[in-house]
């Protein structure tokens, strides 16, 4: 057994060591790339073995050191930090696997610094899942917030350069004048920033300052996208797709949901909030993002903006399963970061495989598709049934913990709204697999793509197309399996995450 | 006084402004021998008089002579100085009346410089004593000031010639605005 | 013997504020260098007032005489005069640079060139 | 030797400052004045440790106790801003020597660095003198060098800059002659600690209110207080990089410290801020020049004079932290200064290393710069994303600090100024990064290389002081911290 004052400080250095190599070894692309599989491979097997110390209930804690007096950087292991660490840095070994297939299927300029800011985003996404205090939280947070500008911005276009801005407005702005604000209230009210148990404001705060604080943090932590500070989304569709998977489902908005999610854990105590009615607006407005998001996303015809307007309906579920304050619902929230996790990464990886093979970028586009991509669009036909929240995979059980709760606290507002956005889902993915699969493919050209998008490069003829290279195609048939066998094996982390309510 | 001053605000020929800025410190170093500050009185007249004036005769010897146009009245100026006078004037309605020997301005330091100065360093003149001794660092300053002034105009002025003699710090101040001098007469005659 | 009391003080006000006038109102590079000896003459004359002591006489010392005028404010200003020498010289030099590099010494013209400047 | 240290301070860099003048010789004055600075820097260093140690220090010179004669006075805030300024003077030096080389003619070099310490030696005796016109005569002593030194560039702009400078810096001294002149004749002293004691009795007086409104007004020329700042950015844009760097790292900073120790320690038993309604004024200022200043860097295309607006809007931070008159907002001020001096001398640095290979510091000409010369540009990067004030740099710990204060005090509408400057300074900061590395290197530029390592060093030392007290904070904290204590506790 390794002590934890070594693989706490280890997952977070092993990522930045790999960016440090990935960028010595860039001049021999294999060698880079077996370094960010080797990379990726380690940290993932290191943060496993938190899974059993954590499990037998302890929470060890490293001081990294003091970075202000009295605050210092500091990490620990917990449940709900575990799941989003372990999601995380198994996504990452897959979305390597899959980024050696499509860069190199797309012939893109700057791979090494691709990677090595990949491999820095990794370093602050699992240093946001591990951060024992707001004030490291935001460390980490900020670092992952301009580490992923120059992913964002990796095509270096205009258009690529006015979506990373966006990307990084909104992100900055969020984050220094609410959430910053937001901590330091806290440390003035309190005391402290650690995340405890139970939470540290209870007592030191009350009536509307409740509700203004919980307003600071939820809108502050930008990258949850809770309406209406979701515009980055869209505009970082600009990215590639192995980037599209990372903000999606591997970093970023998973770190935003997960500091949502654990700030109302372990710093307000979901019995504390329970208790305020000023911090009931949040199932409201995650409600209406949900209903809001999906309603947009059905009528995106770029498939890329489809999904990203399904992600940010899909955050809301987290944080509204949040907010909705019931024990079991929090941990349908926790696993709901690990089921969209799956299931987005499979569809991202899916609509960069349709690219990469056939340039196509728009749903319009897709017909009989399936017949030409079988592996990717079955894939994409088990995300979206994921998505959805249908068994047999892990997305139903995500739902059914939130609408337990929903139901337990009777809250009617939630529950109404998730049944309301499952068909909304249904009815923006189901046509996709449908037309793929059962349409005839169509036998004229298309013209230049209508939407612009950089990467459709305008193809006037239909080439005869097979399916993508075959690292993406295995990356994204194991996430898709890892959908179905989440659902299976879904007791596992379900008793992980029970350990956050204690329950 | 005042007249000399005003009239400089008018006077577009440069010539006569500074003959006449020699005039107004003529006048001030006048007002000083009436306060008893004869040391300052040659000062002023030695180096405000005099040094100023033909510094800046000189400058006019290398620019232009003549001012050429006024730009419309500047209220904004006026309303600043008038801020600025009024809260000036302000500020002495509660001054000790002048002349009074009573003011805490006589009574705290100045006095031991009196008292004392005779017997702790040595010449009759106060001034000297305190200005060499109690405050010799001031002057050790104040001499610095002018080394950086010289060399900075002979970095601004001095045209890749290092043609200078070099100056021992413990010279008299004195020697050194001389120094300065003839080193702008030079160039002037090069010019 | 409120008013004759400060009258002092009020000319020195009244001396500053003509100086200060020069320095911000005025255009002629040379002019506004004339403001400032003015303005700091002005300030000195104001010490030197405060320095006074009515019927003392200059702080030199002697037998038989009881009260003299304040030394400081004298020590003070032939400090302060040699600094505003300095700063003259300086001036008065940059002024010549000036003059080579822009061939005028009147700021609205100096200013006009410098846009010119920026936008090449 | 030790007792004699405060004297030393200032004297060494004095004398060394004929002796370049004799030297004659480039490489010469700057060996000794690197020797200098560097000792200069060792001496402060040894300060600040006995005063944490020990407390106060007091130093008469000539032997003469204050107030008659003049008193040295060392506390934890002069020490740190002794330190501040002996160590960007120090670091400044080893590149000075190519960038003096490429900016200044040959002839005036040794006459280059005699102005520079004499410059480093006004500031320091600024700082560390306890006399109130000590303090005027050092001033002028800075000012005057300051002045050369910008005029020394090969721009004419700068010239006009200069004049400038000089006519509005010698206002403010004036100003500032006028204050000590009426303090004096209300007090009969001019030592500061004798004059905190003996203000309270006369502080009722209008002419205490007027020398103390003069004061402020001339100080705050001189550390460009918006609204007057004008002569700023031209001087900082138009003169040589070095003295850039040097300046906007020091000048400034020891101008906000003399307005803390003219508030803090010579008004320390009058009430300043609240009775006066000095407090109200300056916030104000703070916070319109903060948003104004910043506002305005976005819109300017030479990178040199957009970083000195955002100095004019950093400076509004330091104001800011001192008009909180709390022990956390006056921490936060007086750190600052210390945090803005690294990141604001980097920044420099780099773009005197930009204009040594590119011959401009113009935004257009700075296109993909990020390849030509990557380790200069991922320098500016990391002290711009401080300036920004992103974790793990000195400018978090900065607002983290002022921001805290803002709280304290439920100023809402002060604590969303900072954040909200910051948000600009991400737009004008990243108008640059962008430009550097998201866009092409224009066709037919000439071919450019990395900057000698001789700039490199002393940019990257900075950049990892930037870096390195931003992530362990607390040893800057806690004497910033204590120094505030000392300063609101009613003055030494």
């Amino acid at each position: 057994m390794i002590g934890f004052e070594f693989v706490l400080p280890a997952i977070l250095g092993l990522p930045l060591v790999g960016a440090v190599l990935i960028f010595y070894f860039g001049f021999a692309p294999n060698a880079r790339e077996t370094v960010t599989l080797l990379t990726a491979g380690s940290l993932f097997a290191l943060v496993t073995t938190l899974i059993d110390p954590v499990m037998a209930g302890e929470r060890p804690e490293v001081v990294l050191f003091e970075m202000l007096p009295g605050l210092a950087l500091a990490l620990h292991a917990e449940p709900l930090g575990l799941i989003f660490a372990l999601t995380a840095s198994f996504l990452w070994i897959v979305t390597s696997v899959y980024s050696i297939g499509y860069m190199r299927g797309h012939h893109e300029k700057n791979q090494t610094r691709f990677y090595v800011f990949f491999a820095i985003s990794i370093t602050a996404a699992i240093g946001v899942a591990v951060a024992a205090n707001l004030l490291t939280l935001f460390v980490f947070y900020e670092v992952l917030t301009l580490s992923t500008f120059p992913l964002v911005a990796h095509h270096g276009s205009d258009k690529a350069k006015r979506g990373a801005r966006v990307y990084l407005g909104i992100l900055m702005t969020t984050s220094i004048l609410f959430l910053f604000v937001a901590i330091i209230w806290t440390y003035l009210a309190t005391g402290t920033t650690d995340f405890t148990p139970g939470g540290i404001l209870a007592g030191k705060v009350s009536g509307p300052a409740v509700g203004v604080l919980l307003a600071l943090f939820a809108f502050g932590i930008g990258k949850a996208a809770l309406m209406p500070f979701h515009r980055w989304l869209p505009a970082a569709m600009v990215a590639p797709t192995p980037v599209s998977a990372l903000l999606h489902a591997v970093a970023v908005v998973k770190a935003g949901v997960f500091s949502v999610v654990k700030v109302i854990v372990y710093i307000f105590g979901i019995d504390f909030l329970a208790g305020e009615p000023s911090g009931g607006w949040l199932v409201w407005v995650a409600g209406f993002t949900i209903v809001a998001a999906s309603l947009v996303a059905l009528r995106q015809d770029n498939l890329k903006r489809r999904l990203a307007y399904s992600t940010i309906s899909q955050l809301s579920y987290v944080i509204l399963a949040a907010a909705i304050l019931a024990p079991i619902s929090v941990v349908g929230a926790a696993m709901h970061i690990a089921a969209h996790a799956f299931g987005k990464i499979t569809l991202f990886f899916a609509a960069g495989s349709i690219m990469v093979a056939s340039h196509k970028t728009e749903v319009s586009q897709l017909d009989g598709i399936g017949r030409r991509m079988p592996w990717t669009m079955g894939a994409f036909a088990v995300g979206a049934v994921s998505m959805i929240g249908l068994p047999p995979t892990v997305g139903f059980v995500s739902k059914w913990l939130i609408v337990d709760g929903a139901v337990a606290t009777g809250n009617w507002v939630a529950l109404g709204v998730i049944v309301l956005s499952t068909l909304l889902n249904a009815a923006y993915f189901l046509p996709v697999v449908h037309a793929a699969f059962f349409k005839p493919e169509e036998a004229l050209p298309h013209g230049d793509s209508h939407s612009g998008d950089e990467e459709a490069h305008g193809h006037s003829v239909i080439h005869d197309h097979g399916e993508s290279p075959l690292p993406s195609v295995l990356a994204l048939t194991i996430t898709a399996a890892g959908t179905v066998i989440l659902f299976f094996t879904a007791d596992a982390p379900l008793a992980l995450a029970r350990l956050l309510t204690g329950g | 006084m005042a007249v000399t001053a005003f009239g400089l605000i008018r006077i577009r020929n440069l010539f006569a402004v500074a003959m006449l800025f020699g005039v107004f410190s003529l006048v001030a170093a006048l007002l000083y021998v009436i306060m008893d500050a004869v040391d300052v009185a040659f000062t002023e007249a030695a180096v405000g008089a005099g040094i100023t004036t033909v510094l800046m005769l000189g400058t006019l010897a290398l620019t232009s002579s003549v001012e050429k146009t006024h730009g419309p009245r500047n209220l904004l100026a006026m309303a600043v100085v008038l801020v600025t006078g009024a809260g000036l004037i302000y500020g002495t309605l509660d001054m000790p009346a002048y002349g009074d020997p009573d003011a805490p301005i006589h009574r705290h330091v100045a006095d031991r410089y009196i008292g004392k100065s005779g017997a702790e360093v040595g010449p009759p003149n106060v001034v000297t004593s305190v200005l060499a001794s109690y405050r010799g660092y001031d002057t050790l300053g104040e001499v610095t000031v002018i080394f950086t002034a010289a060399v900075g105009v002979l970095i601004l002025l001095g045209r890749g010639r290092g043609r200078h003699t070099r100056r021992r710090p413990e010279d008299e101040p004195e020697l050194w605005r001389g120094d300065e001098r003839r080193l702008r007469d030079h160039r002037e005659t090069e010019l | 013997m409120e008013f004759p009391g400060l009258f002092n003080y009020w000319v020195a006000v009244v001396l500053m504020m003509a100086g200060f006038y020069i320095v911000i109102a005025q255009g002629n590079l040379i002019k506004k260098v004339v403001g400032l000896n003015i303005f700091q003459v002005s300030v000195f004359v104001f010490y030197i007032s405060m320095g006074k002591v009515k019927g003392g006489t200059a702080p030199i010392l002697d037998e038989g005489i009881q009260l003299y005028s304040n030394p400081l404010p004298h020590v003070l200003i032939l400090t302060a005069i040699v600094v505003g020498v300095a700063t003259t010289a300086l001036a008065l030099a940059l002024v010549v640079r000036i003059r080579d590099a822009f061939e005028t010494i009147e700021e609205d013209e100096t200013d006009a060139l410098e846009a010119e400047d920026e936008a090449r | 030797m030790t007792p004699h240290l405060p004297v030393l301070q200032v004297v060494i860099p004095l004398m060394a400052a004929p002796i370049c003048v004799v030297l004659r010789q480039a490489t010469a004055a700057w060996l000794l004045a690197t020797g200098v600075t560097w000792s200069a820097f060792a001496i402060s260093l040894m300060l600040l440790s006995q005063v944490m140690d020990g407390g106060v220090i007091s130093y008469e010179l000539g032997g003469w106790v204050a107030p008659w004669g003049i008193e040295y006075r060392v506390d934890p805030v002069s020490a740190l801003v002794l330190v501040i300024v002996s160590a960007i003077g120090s670091v400044v030096m080893p590149y000075a020597k190519k960038s003096v080389e490429a900016e200044i003619a040959e002839d005036r070099i040794y006459l280059f660095y005699t102005m520079y310490l004499l410059c480093l030696t006004g500031l320091l005796g600024i700082a560390i003198t306890g006399d109130a016109f000590n303090l005027f005569v050092f001033l002028e002593v800075s000012s005057l060098s300051t002045y050369v030194l910008i005029a020394l560039s090969h721009e004419r702009r700068a010239l006009t800059a200069a004049y400038r400078y000089l006519i509005m810096g010698t206002i403010g001294a004036t100003f500032y002659i006028i204050g000590v002149g009426m303090m004096y004749m209300m007090t009969g002293t001019l030592n500061m600690a004798d004059l905190a004691q003996r203000l309270p009795e006369v502080a009722e007086t209008r002419t205490i209110l007027v020398a103390l409104a003069f004061l402020t007004t001339g100080i705050s020329l001189k550390l460009a207080l918006f609204p007057l700042h004008v002569w700023l950015p031209n001087a900082y844009a138009f003169a040589p990089s070095v003295v850039t760097a040097f300046l906007a790292a020091t000048a400034t900073k020891v101008a906000v410290y003399v307005l803390i120790r003219i508030f803090f320690t010579v008004f320390g038993g009058v009430d300043v801020f609240v009775g006066l309604g000095a407090g109200k004024a300056l916030m104000l200022l703070a916070l319109v020049g903060m948003v104004a200043a910043s506002v305005t860097a976005v819109y300017q295309d030479n990178v040199k004079r957009l970083l000195a607006y955002s100095s004019v809007a950093q400076i509004g931070y330091m104001i800011l932290g001192i008009s909180l008159v709390s022990v956390t907002g006056l921490t936060g001020g007086i750190i600052h200064i210390f945090n803005h001096a690294l990141m604001k001398c980097a920044l420099f640095l780099v773009l005197g290393a930009v204009s040594l290979r590119l011959g401009t510091v113009r935004l257009q000409d700075m296109a993909g710069l990020g390849r030509r010369m990557p380790l200069t540009m991922a320098a500016f990067v990391l002290a711009g994303l401080s300036l920004i004030g992103v974790p793990l740099t000195v400018g978090f710990v900065s607002k983290w600090t002022l921001l805290q204060a803002a709280l304290e005090k439920d100023l809402w509408l002060v604590a969303a100024a900072i954040p909200v400057t910051s948000l600009i300074a991400v737009v004008y900061i990243w108008k640059v990064v962008e430009t550097a590395y998201f866009r092409p290197v224009p066709h037919g530029a000439a071919e450019i290389s990395e900057a000698p390592a001789s700039m490199l060093v002393p940019i990257w030392i900075m950049v990892f002081a930037c870096l390195y007290f931003g992530i362990d904070a607390t040893w800057t904290l806690d004497v910033a911290r204590s120094a505030a204590i000392l300063l609101l506790g009613g003055a030494p």
